[in-house]
């Protein structure tokens, strides 16, 4: 079962708090996750503190559940940081910008954990 | 530090008189000295006009000149003045310079000493954003600086005003230029600021400001007596209501007439009137648009407590900024341009308009008509301060093209013949045949901002005087201004020699050293008695607490941004 | 006629600044001065003749001069700008600022087009038998003023801005748009063979025709009847409304 | 014991200047006044463990090594570089900044700061339109409408709310909260929505079709709008419109979902336009919320000194800027730069994995206080002074007010004005010697 979602990420205070001890589990806790409507997290058949592939042309990552009503359905919404980061649009548009808002993806329940800060940036030197 | 002797100057210094006689200079530790040691460096002027470092009386040169930049990026490509504009790439003494009408800070500083410039006044320091102005000083090289405080709409003004307070308006003052750093009181649409703030403007000098109950003229009149309280070595600076407005002269003429009740405390003007080309429009309608320089010029001419300077057109883009807010959201909409507003917390505010001045357009053709007319019309220079109110009326890059049309009736009357004959018909500058001559241009560029900002020590060349010293490349007596323009126009644009502080800081129209300027501002604390400051020190106090977003202990401009200051003291001791 | 043909000698990653790459600055020049000519390979200089295998036929003016450069230029930058007249074909790919403020003469591109190409133009024509990118024919930062004159083809699809603060000229796309083309414009005409969306914001003046699905229509355009375009019957909007533009865009 | 009052937070754009600081034995014990995000910054300067020592990259792990070791190796790459990408300096001074941009002069290299992935688009807007905007202050006094468009000032600006707009109290809003409609536009509802009187839930990336719609009712253009717009029916979006035209004093914030959203600098632009349209009926401004504490400085110092706010490229020693072009993610993407220096930001946390591959691959200098995600892929790590906490200067807060951070305690860190300058004399130094 695969959920065709449209991926935004953006800032969390908890997220923010964090941004100058990156080192820390608590910033892996803050960033990790997916928020989801809890239909389509029901519909996916998980349930929160579950892992979640999500995955687009541009790359995939794997990362917690979290439920969150305020999403519209097909809404997925990643906190800024590197894990958002693996799946966001590279493009600039001509105008700079990424395209860290509005990335067509697919979300399934996955088995794999998300990798740590550490891992996850390795992944980037081979 | 070292000496210096220019020989063979031919000096031009109306301060001391000197019309174009042939001299030495003599420098020593950066001043004007009577004679140096034989072992001095010389410079050999040949002939050469020599004239003390100018001094541009009204310019915008930091602070909202900053969001001029953000607006225009491509203005950093415009290269209409070659070696005075575009992109530059950086040399051994140079960064890198952009821009046109808004050129980066280094440029501001190399191209106005190519002009032969030393030192610049700050139209507009707007106080909360004052550290931005002093930023922007420090990074321009060379010249000195001082920044004219803005006052015209600040809620403690308007409050004491009202209230009948004269003495805490003073304090208050002095106060602001304590926190801002700034040199002296400007006045910005009196009333027209605070209005804004709901989207509305005053059109009088009799519109009563809403919530605060003043009116323009009170504010003004309030605003001149402090300013004489406090002796500031500049009067008020006045950029009067309805700016920019057929049939504004009217206004104009009743703000000068309001001031000559004002009893000044110093050797100076009780008035200035800034930019007054765009202060002196006839006409009830865009239609009927003309010229009112002989109603404003009758006026001067028979008054003695006022200085002006012209805000003269350039043709070609410019770049409107001023903190008349309402003003630039009328020009925006007028012109269909982008529209940048800045209104600040009980201040003042700001907005920045790009503008284009077309000679085939009725309206640009006549003001740029006016701002001649006011240099010629008036008949005492020590009246008339040069200015494009750069870059309001055109780049300070122009101010050559300007020199030659001011000193040349030929150059004028080509240009009026390719002007429309609607515009010639609204204009009177073509009976005007009056030419100026070096002393008199001199007397506008160095000698009067000398005289209405009190600094004895510049805009001349005096014994004792600092040595800042443009050498241009023209022999006073063997050219004719009036008819060869491109040589005078080139000569004005490069220096032979620029010497700032006794520092040669251009050389055959190249900058070959970079120190930094100085930034004057006047500290009258002195004249404020102590109860009176506590008084309203409790007043500032207490708006900073509830109505200011930044607290008071961070609102005043730290040492750390004068790393060069010169501060004025006006108690007399 | 002079005739030179340039051969990058190996694909760079570091872009090279190509303006001087233009029939006005090679009319004339023999084989060896071409070689000599100076490029920008990031913050150094380089000579033509490191970059590209040089082969020169003839000595002729600006128009009778035809430059035909081979490999994949997809780093090499502002070929042809400010040119007046000439020709010059790519094949293969070109990176940015292709024929940018030209005012004359004519590019192929026999290959896919990067970023910004024809900006600034003011005459002579450009045809891209590929893709572009973003901002084709559109002006540079801050400026009001884009493609003001000329023509541009694009036969196949270009990707956002097309044709920003255009104020004269004309652009054909045959394949698809991406967002917001015509933005301000302001006299061009551009046609769109394919989809796009959110066309024309800001029109003043000028003509937008989008032949395939203008997939959203912003809320700025008055309906005003049909218009016949090519043969075809089109429903025609004015607008935009709210610069109390007069802009013609012509929609399925 | 110190007690150091007034001091300005080093997190986010408010730049709250309230805040009270305790210090004991040069360690902070206590401070006051911020929130969570300020807090955790100012005090994780004596709890989170920093970088202790200069590094370099030795087959493949980063070991310590001298400060002037350090300094040697990373003006070696930087001048025998071709295309260097320096980037970031947001979390720094504005003095840093003006050193940054002298060595990227000098060393014919591109300079960006975070806006790239912030508020660039918003800057682009403003070439476009300009910026019809205020300081915070008159929000506070005036404003008897808020909308906080995309942005979610809960989460990313928590004091903002309090200090400046939702709940300020000023002159002519004595009552605070009730002297103001607050209206949300967002694609989801945010913490920051739950508190909006007015909520409208745009379609993602549809921001630039609704203001465009918006204005076409202000200007009396309501026919051409059809049933619904970007997700909104028509009649919502009438009541909008007319809130802000009903409104005395209006001010639209707006953050991240407007310029990393679909039409990108176009929804500034049009909200820019609206303005221009609105101001004609009721006083209306427009405040970006800019992220990084000082990357409003950046723009600013980089606008005075080179004519450009960012994205400002010296590689053929003139100044040229070209977002899209000369961002530092379109340069990254491209992997046409082949050494970067990266200070007072993470790129490796928060660039696109592309751009992040290409910074993996270059030699890359680093200059933080912390270990993060940069970290990983660094040549080169400098360690760094805390600005705002261990060393002052100047910062500008998201309106383009500025501020003097202060110095709280001290340090062994140099600063980063201090490290550049070090740097710009080595290089000048590897140069002449060639």
């Amino acid at each position: 079962m695969k959920l065709e979602a449209n991926l935004i990420t953006g800032r969390t205070a908890y997220q923010g708090s964090y941004l100058e001890y990156k080192t820390s589990p608590r910033y892996f806790e803050e960033c990790a996750y997916c928020e989801l409507n809890p239909e389509d997290l029901s519909q996916l058949g998980v349930s929160e503190g579950e892992c979640l592939k999500v995955s687009n042309e541009h790359g995939e990552v794997i990362v917690r559940a979290k439920m969150n009503s305020g999403n519209p359905r097909g809404l997925a919404f990643i906190p800024m940081g590197p894990w958002a980061n693996a799946i966001v649009d590279p493009d600039t548009r001509g105008c700079g910008m990424p395209g860290f808002k509005g990335v067509p993806s697919q979300i399934e329940k996955s088995d794999k954990e998300p990798l740590d800060l550490k891992s996850l940036m390795r992944t980037y030197c081979q | 530090m070292s000496e210096l002797i220019i020989k063979n100057a031919a000096v031009c210094d109306p301060i001391n008189g000197i019309n174009c006689e042939k001299m030495d200079l003599a420098v020593k530790d950066g001043k004007i000295v009577e004679n140096v040691s034989s072992g001095a460096d010389v410079i050999d002027a040949g002939g050469r006009l020599t004239m003390a470092g100018a001094i541009d009386g009204h310019t915008h040169c930091a602070g909202k000149i900053n969001l001029g930049r953000l607006m225009s990026p491509h203005d950093m490509r415009m290269n209409p003045v070659p070696g005075l504009s575009g992109l530059q790439e950086p040399t051994p003494y140079t960064r890198a310079q952009s821009g046109y009408n808004t050129p980066n800070t280094f440029a501001l500083g190399y191209r106005y000493s190519k002009l032969g410039y030393t030192t610049l006044s700050e139209a507009a320091i707007s106080m909360l954003s004052a550290r931005h102005t002093h930023e922007e000083f420090e990074s321009i090289p060379i010249l000195d600086k001082w920044g004219l405080t803005l006052f015209g709409n600040n809620w403690h003004v308007m409050n004491y005003v009202r209230d009948e307070q004269p003495e805490k308006l003073a304090a208050y003052i002095a106060w602001g230029l304590k926190a801002s750093r700034g040199f002296g009181v400007k006045v910005v649409n009196p009333g027209g600021g605070e209005a804004w703030g709901w989207g509305k403007n005053v059109t009088s000098l009799d519109d009563v400001v809403a919530d605060f109950d003043v009116t323009p003229r009170q504010i003004l009149m309030g605003l001149a007596e402090a300013n004489e309280a406090l002796r500031l070595p500049h009067s008020i600076h006045v950029h009067c209501n309805n700016l920019g407005k057929p049939g504004n002269y009217e206004t104009t003429l009743e703000t000068m007439k309001l001031m000559e009740g004002v009893k000044t405390t110093r050797d100076r003007q009780a008035l200035h009137l800034a930019h007054l080309q765009f202060h002196s429009y006839g006409g009830n309608s865009w239609r009927e648009f003309e010229s009112a320089t002989p109603q404003i010029t009758d006026y001067i001419n028979g008054a003695d407590h006022l200085t002006f300077d012209m805000g003269q057109v350039i043709f070609g883009p410019a770049m409107t900024m001023t903190a008349d807010g309402p003003l630039e959201y009328s020009n925006a909409r007028m012109l269909h341009a982008k529209w940048s507003n800045k209104d600040v917390e009980l201040e003042d505010g700001a907005g920045v308009v790009p503008i284009e001045y077309s000679p085939k357009s009725f309206v640009n053709a006549v003001q740029w008509a006016i701002g001649l007319e006011l240099a010629l019309m008036v008949e005492d220079p020590w009246k008339v301060m040069f200015t494009t109110d750069s870059p309001n009326g055109g780049s300070f890059v122009n101010y050559p093209e300007a020199f030659a049309l001011l000193m040349s009736a030929k150059k004028r009357q080509q240009i009026i013949e390719s002007l429309p004959n609607l515009a010639v018909d609204r204009m009177v500058l073509p009976g005007i045949d009056r030419e100026l001559d070096f002393y008199e241009l001199a007397v506008m560029t160095r000698g009067i901002q000398s005289k209405m900002f009190s600094m004895n020590n510049i805009g001349h060349l005096g014994v004792g005087a600092d040595a800042d010293i443009a050498v241009y490349d023209i022999i006073p007596d063997q050219i004719d201004p009036g008819t060869e323009h491109e040589k005078l126009k080139k000569a004005f644009s490069a220096t032979s020699c620029t010497i700032k502080s006794g520092n040669v800081v251009v050389r055959d129209g190249e900058i070959v050293a970079t120190p930094a300027g100085r930034t004057y501002w006047v500290n009258a604390s002195g004249c404020v008695s102590n109860d009176v400051n506590e008084a309203a020190m409790k007043d500032i106090k207490n708006n900073f607490r509830r109505y200011y977003t930044v607290g008071i202990a961070n609102y005043m401009v730290e040492d750390e941004y004068l790393p060069h200051p010169v501060e004025i003291t006006t108690e007399v001791n | 006629m002079q005739t030179v043909t340039l051969t990058l000698r190996e694909k760079n990653r570091i872009p090279i600044e190509a303006d001087t790459i233009s029939p006005d600055n090679f009319a004339g020049l023999s084989e060896r001065d071409i070689e000599q000519i100076p490029l920008c390979l990031g913050n150094t200089q380089v000579f033509l003749g490191d970059i590209f295998e040089v082969v020169a036929d003839g000595s002729d003016s600006a128009e009778n001069v035809r430059i035909e450069i081979n490999g994949d230029l997809s780093r090499i930058k502002r070929i042809g700008q400010r040119m007046s007249a000439g020709e010059i074909v790519i094949n293969g790919n070109v990176d940015m600022h292709c024929g940018c403020s030209m005012t004359g003469g004519k590019i192929t591109i026999n290959g896919h087009a990067d970023n910004w190409v024809g900006c600034e133009m003011k005459g002579g024509e450009i045809t891209v038998n590929g893709n572009a990118k973003y901002y084709v024919g559109s002006g540079y930062r801050g400026e009001s003023n884009g493609m003001s004159g000329g023509r541009i083809v694009v036969n196949g699809d270009v990707l956002d801005y097309l044709g920003e603060h255009m104020c004269g000229g004309e652009i054909v796309v045959t394949g698809n748009a991406g967002l917001l083309p015509g933005l301000s414009n302001n006299g061009g005409t551009i046609v769109i063979g394919g989809n796009t969306t959110m066309a024309a914001g800001e029109m003043k003046k000028g003509m937008i025709v989008i032949k395939g699905n203008l997939e959203e229509m912003l809320p700025i355009y008055r309906e005003d009847g049909t218009e016949e375009f090519e043969g075809q019957t089109y429903r025609k909007f004015t607008g935009d409304v709210n610069v109390k533009g007069k802009g013609t865009l012509l929609v399925k | 014991m110190k007690v150091i009052t007034d001091v300005v937070c080093p997190f986010c754009g408010s730049l709250c200047d309230d805040l009270t600081v305790k210090v004991e034995d040069n360690v902070i014990t206590d401070i006051q006044r911020a929130c969570i995000l300020g807090h955790n910054k100012i005090a994780g300067v004596c709890l989170h463990e920093r970088i202790e020592s200069p590094m370099i990259r030795k087959d493949g792990e980063l070991v310590e090594v001298t400060y002037e070791e350090a300094i040697e190796k990373a003006a070696d790459i930087l001048a025998n570089s071709k295309r260097t990408l320096s980037y970031g300096w947001a979390s720094t001074s504005c003095e840093a900044v003006s050193k940054a941009i002298q060595l990227a002069e000098e060393t014919g290299s591109l300079i960006d700061s975070t806006a790239n992935v912030c508020h660039g688009p918003t800057v682009l807007a403003v070439h476009e339109k300009g910026s019809p905007a205020a300081s915070l202050g008159q929000v506070k006094n005036r404003a008897d409408l808020v909308v906080f468009w995309g942005c979610n000032p809960v989460h990313a600006h928590p004091r903002h709310m309090s200090r400046y707009s939702t709940y300020a109290r000023g002159f002519f809003t004595k009552k605070g909260r009730k002297a103001r409609n607050i209206a949300v536009v967002d694609v989801r509802e945010t913490d920051t929505s739950k508190l909006a009187d007015k909520y409208v839930q745009v379609d993602p990336g549809c921001d630039y079709m609704l203001l465009n719609a918006i204005r076409s009712v202000i200007n009396e253009n309501e026919d051409v709008i059809p049933a619904q717009v970007a997700g909104i029916p028509k009649e919502e979006i009438i009541e909008l419109a007319t809130m802000l035209k009903e409104a005395r004093f209006s001010c639209i914030f707006y953050g991240m979902g407007t310029t990393q959203s679909r039409s990108k600098y176009k929804n500034g632009d049009a909200v820019s336009s609206l303005l221009y349209d609105l101001n004609q009926y009721s006083k209306s401004v427009m405040i970006p919320m800019r992220g990084h504490y000082n990357v409003t400085g950046f723009g600013q110092v980089a606008n005075w000194e080179t004519g450009y706010p960012n994205a400002i490229d010296f590689n053929r020693r003139l100044a040229y800027y070209n977002p899209g072009e000369t961002g530092a993610s379109d340069v990254l993407l491209r992997g046409e730069v082949d050494s970067a220096i990266i200070a007072a930001a993470d790129p490796g946390a928060h660039f696109a994995q592309e751009a992040v591959r290409c910074l993996a691959k270059v030699p890359m200098i680093q200059i933080d206080p912390y270990h993060n995600a940069t970290t990983e892929l660094a040549d080169v790590v400098i360690p760094a002074a805390v600005v705002g906490v261990e060393t002052e200067g100047t910062a500008y807060r998201m309106d383009s007010i500025p501020l003097r951070m202060k110095k709280l305690i001290d340090t062994t860190f140099k600063s980063d004005e201090e490290i550049v300058t070090d740097l710009i004399e080595k290089v000048r130094e590897i140069k002449g010697g060639a």
